[in-house]
Order: structure tokens, then C-alpha cells, then sequence
């Protein structure tokens, strides 16, 4: 059930492709459907049209070349293989992370330590925004440290880290920096050369292409072990038959998001502070998570007092408005998010908290919606609650 | 996960919502670090179930489950009210999804406690 | 580039997705966009449909039940999941599968034996037609033998093995099996009951479904560790936002596979056996691989003598019509195939070998211009060869 | 992979293809059991190649590579014929995919063994 009524305010967990996306992959699903791997016309055209969407998402992200763009299936994927490849190919078996990671990279972790090849991970913990120093980092790495993975931006409060600060801490000590830039890439300027990573993950459904489509850059020079095995598609790194339409499509949505970025449209950016402004007006008890200037343009994520996330999910729902309590993955789960937690949040207020996420689909009238439907929600619910003093 | 109709029928428009003034007896269970806590209050005559409302701190199946929980309750002798079982409670509301049949717990414990409560004063 | 007159027998490599299938994924790939891991309405329906395509693709392969299947990006994931796993997890490390896997199982099978985890791989003999006896698998089955992986027919030949026997000897000895299934799922009955496995692999854009999509069958009660890890989809056992167009697209391409299976429409297997026919009539030195009769409808795989495959495919190319040399994945690399190597061909015969694979779009036009046009490329490029004496 | 124009037009009308008969000088490189087979036969007048003709089993590469060979070869005198490198062959066809490169060595090999056996009989 889709209606036009629908708000959609959970863009962080997917977005709305492209019409420029839909209309491009389509040959590519219909009469276009040759495997690039082949030698005939059939192939060769459909070949072609994967390296010039590998040179969109290179140009996208600043890469050297084209041939630092590995496709995968997803952000999800990227990390997985990054993380797997700097140990597994490794002798240095130490891994370092955040606290506020994605699961794809801490249960990545998890699993580097558990199936005996030797892999131990150390998990750093951040401040009240999100942020983790150069000190903080400095100090954790050890003589075996094959890898740093560190989130460009937090997919639940927004907040954009320093990245490249971290990454010349990596340089300086030789270890090898990964950043998760599923949450950024697409909406703000990202270079991986400004920043100085030497991998980087993304994914297509975050910024308006497909799903079921990633990418991981892997800085020219950088050892990389695969980590799907089989063929000797993406020269022999990941195998498994390419993808072509999600993989045009992302190209596409690459394309439109570089133009978007380089416009440097505010709009998202006032929406977002407007709803800001309009919930904390009207609700008592209410307050923002995440840094407030140095975060993705869209991103909102609000907790408040005496309510828990869900209910307020599902009431805003039966309004027709889409929005995401705690992480989009753990909805399912019953623990508070680990980032509220890890940001300081005691439990019962982590429970209470909801996540806007814009787009540059978004329109001002579906903000003064919101501004108006959600106070009368959390009266209701407080009004049921056994521990809302008013 | 998705609600079935009752339970989203139960959460948006629960019956027995509130907090009975002098209730007899009192139960109160879960714990906000948990996000969810249940306060049920009742009025008890002849051995028998005569009022009842909850307030609910939690998530829908929370809300749902201490609703539909009321309209179980009401009208029955203790003991049979006692004898709810978070399984009944699930199978009134046609079901709860398998992360969320621990919140029927909650429903069933705190009438029980209410039922304590009111025992344990008179 | 494609144009009406393009004869694509290429189906083993990939297929054209059926008009049902696009016509299907569309709206979720543009209204229905939802994520079906959150709450809101535009999840649960996306949920919804997702439930629905596992539903069909359990029907398609004949499972218990729909929880048995767990969505991936493709059939080689598949292939690396069931291995990874069943190694992985499990304190019995010894792998045994056939020379003329796939190799998206050959190269997870060399992967298990690097990473350090203890893996240790066999590889079967086969016979000429690519046959595995009852006994050549139990007499390699070891203590430790965690996992037996041998595909239910092979990509580049076409021989069907006796999976049921096969996967018999394996529960006797109570060891878990999977098998490959992706040359098979869509075009011959597969029911996993009936051949008695704990895991098979499929792939959508094999059967007429969309590229980017697969799934791994797991038996209820055989263990599963997750591959690719960070979220809770697909019941916790394969992380990433699900691709819900590709998913959909799958599901409906498996409901008309089942149909047309129903049907035993015999029309490929006929218009195989004419180009066979056609082809021996007219050109000289040509011979047939895999078993003539216990091969998928469709595929001929021939050799023929003092040629090299790849020039002929060109040629072929020039005319229109799309065929393989070797398998698929390899026509990039110069060695000749390892499964035509496998059933005993010498070197210099393998690097002259043409795969055919016709799909039920084919049409009898198609196939007389095949056999109107080979043999003419066949005198020319033996004219041209040093060693050909007529 | 893909070839480059250059390529699919040596490779679909391969110039100087056959055998001289009587020849002066002949080239076999290659190996059946690799897929590749090259033989070279030159006329040679003057100390320059008059005459030169290639017979190729093998991939598109190197039949591309025999036939712009011959081209290049053609005219030459023998020294310059004998330094023409897999390099030149590759460049005067726009470029070989990587992993084609080893391909064009067939080709300068089959010529520079045609020009010893040429000066070994004279
Ligand atoms: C920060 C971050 N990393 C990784 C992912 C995983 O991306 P995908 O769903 O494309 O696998 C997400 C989104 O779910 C994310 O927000
Ligand atoms: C037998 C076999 N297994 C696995 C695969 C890999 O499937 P996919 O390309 O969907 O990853 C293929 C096809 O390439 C195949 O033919
Ligand atoms: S009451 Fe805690 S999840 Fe339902
Ligand atoms: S001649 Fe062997 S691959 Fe080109």
C-alpha cells in the first residue's frame, strides 16, 4: 500500500530511486540483458555500460580511477569485505573500530574473532556526539593492527566524524583505513583523497539508486583478498555474474547526486532544522541526539521523555508517516540502539527515541505535517503511561 | 515483523485506559530501563473483577496486550482472572510476533499482582 | 547494442528476464520502495511481497517450507554460504566436491585452505560424461568430512548427475550435503525432498528472473552461520537491506518456471537435438560432450578439431549469434576448461569447444541460421590453421 | 575483454594469410596443447622481405597479430623485419587487452624464427 499521502521521512534506511535511475536501468532488464563477462556485442555493450557507471560512482567519491571501484551487492557487503580482506590476508590480525558502528562491521568483528583465524577486535568508545579523538585512536593501535574501520557518519543521530583527521593517525602508524560512507556518500562532498582513506563503502539505495547494488573503493596499491570467490568478474576480486541493471543505476543516481552536491542545496538542511524547531516548541521533554551542526543534512534524531520509540513509530504510521525508532535494522530487536547507548543515553530514555531522515524529496508541507501530528501522539501516549508526570 | 489486525485495533483504541481512583488492589510491573512498565488497577466485588484499567509505558504489543488483557479480566472471579495466561492473551489478540511474546507477559503478571495486592489487604 | 536479429544462445551464462518478471519488479523499484525490515506500512507490504517470491521459489524446488530459503545477491554467495558455513562452524574441516564444480565452489574450497581455519578440500574424479559413482564419494568420505558439495548438472557440458544416490551416501555417513543447483532450478523438476539434500543454490537470472538475486535452501535443523553479517534480515542469517525488486522479480520468474515445467513441453530438447543433427551433418571432426541424454534441455556443448573456440565465437558474433567457448566465466582467461579437462579431453581438443544453450524463447528459424552459419566459419578458420590437413 | 576495431578488422580480413610455396625462410611457434599454433613462410629478395604469409590456429588476438605482422614485415629489410617487437605488433593494432598482451608475442616470434631459418640455410 503506497498512497500519495505517504510521508517518507526514513531515508536513511532507503530511499526513493530516481525516475533518471529507473528509466536507465531498464534496457539493461529488458533487451540489454547480455552477461559482461562474455565476448559477444551482446556482452561487450553491456560491459561497457558497467565501466561508465564505474567511472560515475569513481568521480562521485574522487577516485584516482575507475579501477579503484569495486562493485558488491551492497554497503553491507563492502564492509563485510574489507574488514575479511585486511585480516584474513593478513599476519596482523587486530582490528579497530567505533562504538557506533554499523552492525555490518561489528558483527563482522565478532565474526573475525570467532572462526580461528586469529582475529581480535577493540571497539573505541565516543563522546557525547559521536566523535572519537586522534588521541583516543592513536593510543589503541598496536603492532598488529591490520585495520582501522571507522563510519564516515552514523546512520542513527547523523553525526559526520573527522575522518580525516583519524586516517592521517592510520597513515602515520602504516595501518590500513576503511571508512563506512553508506550514510554519506550522495548527500554530502566526499573525496577520498581529501580524506585519505585507503577504503571506503557505499551503497546505491542510500542516495537514490537501486538496491541490491554497493560498491567498495579499495585505493589503488592496497592489498585486496576476495572475499566472494568464483569468477573473474571485478578483476578477479568479486565473483559472481555482474549485476548490470542495479549496477547502471547506481552509476545514474551517482551522476544526479554529483550535480546535486555541487549545487550546494540548503533546502534539506532548513527543512530539517525547521522540524527541529517546530517538535521542540511543541513537545515538553523532547531533545536532539547527535551533533547539531556537524551532521548529515536530513538526519534528526530526537528522544523523548516518558514515550517508547515504537509506539510512537506505529501511531505515525496510521498518519501516513514513515519514520524509523532506533536503527532501521533492530526495529525487530528488543535492546535499545548501541549508538544512544554509546553517546551516553541511559536505556529507558535510548527507548524513547525517533529518527527523521529527509531527502531532497521532501517537501515543507510534509514537515508542517509532522509538526502537527506529533505532539497529539505523545500526549496520547504519555497520557498512558504509568511513569508521565506531565 | 507485523501486527495482526487485533493487536493494532487493541493499540489504537484501548479499552480500559487509565487508573482507577481507591482501586483495591494495585499491580505493577516491568522496568523503564526496559522500556516497558504496566500499572493495572481494579475494583473487586463479591470475589469478582468489576473494574479494571491499565497504564502502559511500552511498545504496541505492551499496549495491545494490557488492553485486551482488561476486557479478558473484566467481569471474572479472581481466581479465573488470576488463571490468564500470557498464551491466552496472544491467542485473543490473534496472535503476537515470536520477538514479541514476551510482552504478553507483562500484562498477565500485572494483573496478577494486582489480584496479590488486593488479597494481601484484605 | 541488440538488435531484433540477435540469436542469443548463451542461456547458460545468463537468460532474458520473462516480460512477467519486469512487468512485476517495477513498482517496487518506484512507488513500493519500502525497506521490509521497518514497521510502517511501506515496509510490511514490501515484507509482504518478499514473503510471497520465498514462497514461490519454495514451491519451485519443492521445500517444506518457505523458511528454508534464505534470499542472497546470487547463485555464487550461494555457493560460498553453504560452504563457509558448514566449514566454518563446525570442528569437522574437510570438504569434498567434484572437479567439475563451478567456480564459485572450487575457489571457496582453495579459500577454506588459506584463511588459516583448518579447511582442507578433495576434489572428485568424474568420468567421461561427468558421472560420480556411489562408491568414489563414499570411499572419500573422512571422519572429518564437515561438507559434500556436487552440482546437480554442470554449466558447461549439461550432464545431469544422480544427486539423489549421491546425497544418499552422504546421510548415511551423516554428513551434510548441498548441491548446486543453478543450471537446473527453472529448466527440470527440482524437488529437494526428493533428492535428498541439506542445501541447494539457485540463481534468479538463470531462469528468466532478474541478475543480482539467488538463494540458498537450508533444511530445517541443519546448522547455518551467517556469511555476510550486520542486520537481522533473512531471519539473522544474511545481513543487507533486502532487495525487494530482485526478490519479487525471482519469485514470480520461479512461479512461471513451475509452470512451464508442469507442462513438459519438449520443444528445447527437440530443437537441440536439430542443431546437434545439423551441425554433424555438415561439419566434419565434431564431436559432443556430457551425457546425450541425461543433460539440462538445451545446452550442447562440441568440440571441434583444429579450431580455437574463441575465434569462432566471433565469428559466430559477426553474424548475430551469441554463444560461449569454454564456460562463461573463464573466456577471459586462456586456459582450457577444467571440466572439459575433467571428462578426459586433451588440451589441444578442449581449447576448441562451443557451448550452446538454447532457452524456450528459441525458435527453429534461430537454429537452421546456426546451422546454415557454423560450418562455413568452421572451413574458414581451418584454412587458416597450420596444423588443419582436411 | 574487448578488442579494439583494429583487431576485429585484421581478425575478420586477415591480410597475407596462407603458405608460400618454396618458401625461403619458414616460422612454427606455438603449441597445440595451448590453444596456439603460428606458421610463417617469407620470400626474401635483396636482403628485404618480398613476401610473407601466415597461417594461425588460435585465438582472435592472434590471428589479428599474424595478419598487421605480415603488414609491418612486408618490405623490410631483415634486420628491421627481425627487431620488429610484440610491442609494435601490439601498437599498430590500437592496443591488446592484458590479458591478450602474451598473444602478440606469437607473432613477432613466428617471423623472427622464419628469418634464422631463412639465414640458416643461406
Ligand atoms: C552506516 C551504514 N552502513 C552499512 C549499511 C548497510 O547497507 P546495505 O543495506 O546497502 O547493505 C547501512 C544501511 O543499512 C548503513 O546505514
Ligand atoms: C553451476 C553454476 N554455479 C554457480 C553459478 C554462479 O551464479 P551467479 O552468476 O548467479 O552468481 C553459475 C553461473 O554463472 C553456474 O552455472
Ligand atoms: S513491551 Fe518491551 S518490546 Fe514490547
Ligand atoms: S593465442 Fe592463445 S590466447 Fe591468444
Amino acid at each position: 500500500m503506497s498512497d500519495k499521502k505517504t510521508i517518507y521521512l526514513d531515508n536513511a534506511a532507503t530511499t526513493e530511486p530516481a525516475p533518471e535511475v529507473l528509466k536507465m536501468m531498464c534496457p539493461y532488464v529488458s533487451n540489454e540483458y547480455g552477461n559482461p563477462a562474455t565476448m559477444y556485442s551482446l556482452g561487450l555493450s553491456a560491459k561497457k555500460a558497467v565501466d561508465e557507471a564505474r567511472e560515475k560512482v569513481a568521480n562521485l567519491i574522487g577516485a584516482e580511477s575507475p579501477e579503484e571501484i569495486y562493485f558488491t551487492a551492497g554497503g553491507t557487503e563492502s564492509d563485510n569485505w574489507a574488514l575479511c580482506s585486511s585480516i584474513m590476508c593478513s599476519d596482523k590480525k587486530h582490528v579497530i573500530t567505533s562504538s557506533i558502528e554499523h552492525h555490518a562491521v561489528l558483527e563482522t568483528c565478532e565474526f573475525l574473532e570467532t572462526i580461528g583465524c586469529g582475529g581480535k577486535a577493540d571497539f573505541l568508545k565516543v563522546d557525547e556526539y559521536g566523535f572519537i579523538s586522534q588521541e583516543t585512536l592513536s593510543e589503541a593501535i598496536k603492532d598488529n593492527t591490520g585495520i582501522i574501520s571507522i563510519m564516515h557518519a552514523n546512520n542513527e543521530i547523523g553525526t559526520i566524524l573527522d575522518i580525516k583527521s583519524l586516517a592521517e593517525v592510520a597513515r602515520e602508524k602504516g595501518v590500513i583505513f576503511h571508512t563506512d560512507a553508506v550514510q554519506t556518500v550522495g548527500k554530502i562532498p566526499v573525496d577520498v583523497k581529501e580524506l585519505g582513506v585507503d577504503m571506503l563503502s557505499l551503497s546505491g539505495h542510500k542516495f537514490h539508486g537501486p538496491k541490491g547494488i554497493g560498491a567498495l573503493y579499495v585505493k589503488k596499491g592496497t592489498k585486496l583478498k576476495p572475499f566472494i570467490h568464483g569468477g573473474g568478474q571485478e578483476k578477479g576480486k568479486r565473483a559472481g555474474t555482474s549485476n548490470v541493471p542495479a549496477i547502471v543505476g547506481m552509476g545514474i543516481a551517482a551522476e544526479l547526486a554529483k550535480n546535486y552536491i555541487e549545487k550546494k542545496d540548503t533546502r534539506v538542511e532548513k527543512l530539517t532544522e525547521k522540524l527541529w524547531n517546530g517538535l521542540n516548541e511543541n513537545i515538553t521533554k523532547i531533545s536532539r541526539n547527535g551533533h547539531p551542526e556537524k551532521t548529515i543534512p536530513g538526519t534528526l534524531n530526537v528522544t523523548i521523555t516518558g514515550i517508547e520509540g515504537e509506539a510512537m513509530l506505529l501511531m505515525l504510521d496510521m498518519q501516513g508517516i514513515c519514520v524509523s525508532s532506533g536503527s532501521a535494522c533492530t526495529t525487530g530487536s528488543l535492546d535499545p540502539s548501541h549508538v544512544l547507548l554509546a553517546i551516553g543515553l541511559p536505556a529507558e530514555v535510548a527507548h524513547g527515541s525517533l529518527r527523521f531522515s529527509l531527502s531532497k524529496y521532501t517537501t515543507e508541507e510534509e514537515i508542517d505535517t509532522v509538526i502537527k501530528t506529533l505532539p497529539a501522539i505523545v500526549n496520547r501516549l504519555r497520557e498512558m503511561s504509568p511513569t508521565w508526570e506531565g | 515483523m507485523s501486527y495482526t489486525k487485533e493487536v493494532m485495533d487493541h493499540f489504537s483504541n484501548p479499552r480500559n485506559m487509565g487508573e482507577i481512583e481507591n482501586a483495591d488492589g494495585i499491580g505493577e510491573v516491568g522496568n523503564p530501563t526496559c522500556g516497558d512498565m504496566m500499572k493495572i488497577t481494579i475494583k473487586v466485588k463479591d470475589d469478582c473483577i468489576e473494574d479494571i484499567k491499565f497504564k502502559t509505558l511500552g511498545c504496541g504489543a505492551a499496549i495491545a496486550t494490557s488492553s485486551i488483557l482488561t476486557e479478558l479480566a473484566i467481569g471474572k472471579n479472581l481466581d479465573d482472572a488470576y488463571a490468564i495466561s500470557r498464551n491466552d492473551v496472544a491467542e485473543a489478540l490473534g496472535g503476537l510476533p515470536p520477538e514479541k511474546m514476551h510482552c504478553s507477559n507483562l500484562a498477565a503478571d500485572g494483573l496478577q499482582e494486582a489480584i496479590k495486592n488486593y488479597r494481601s489487604n484484605n
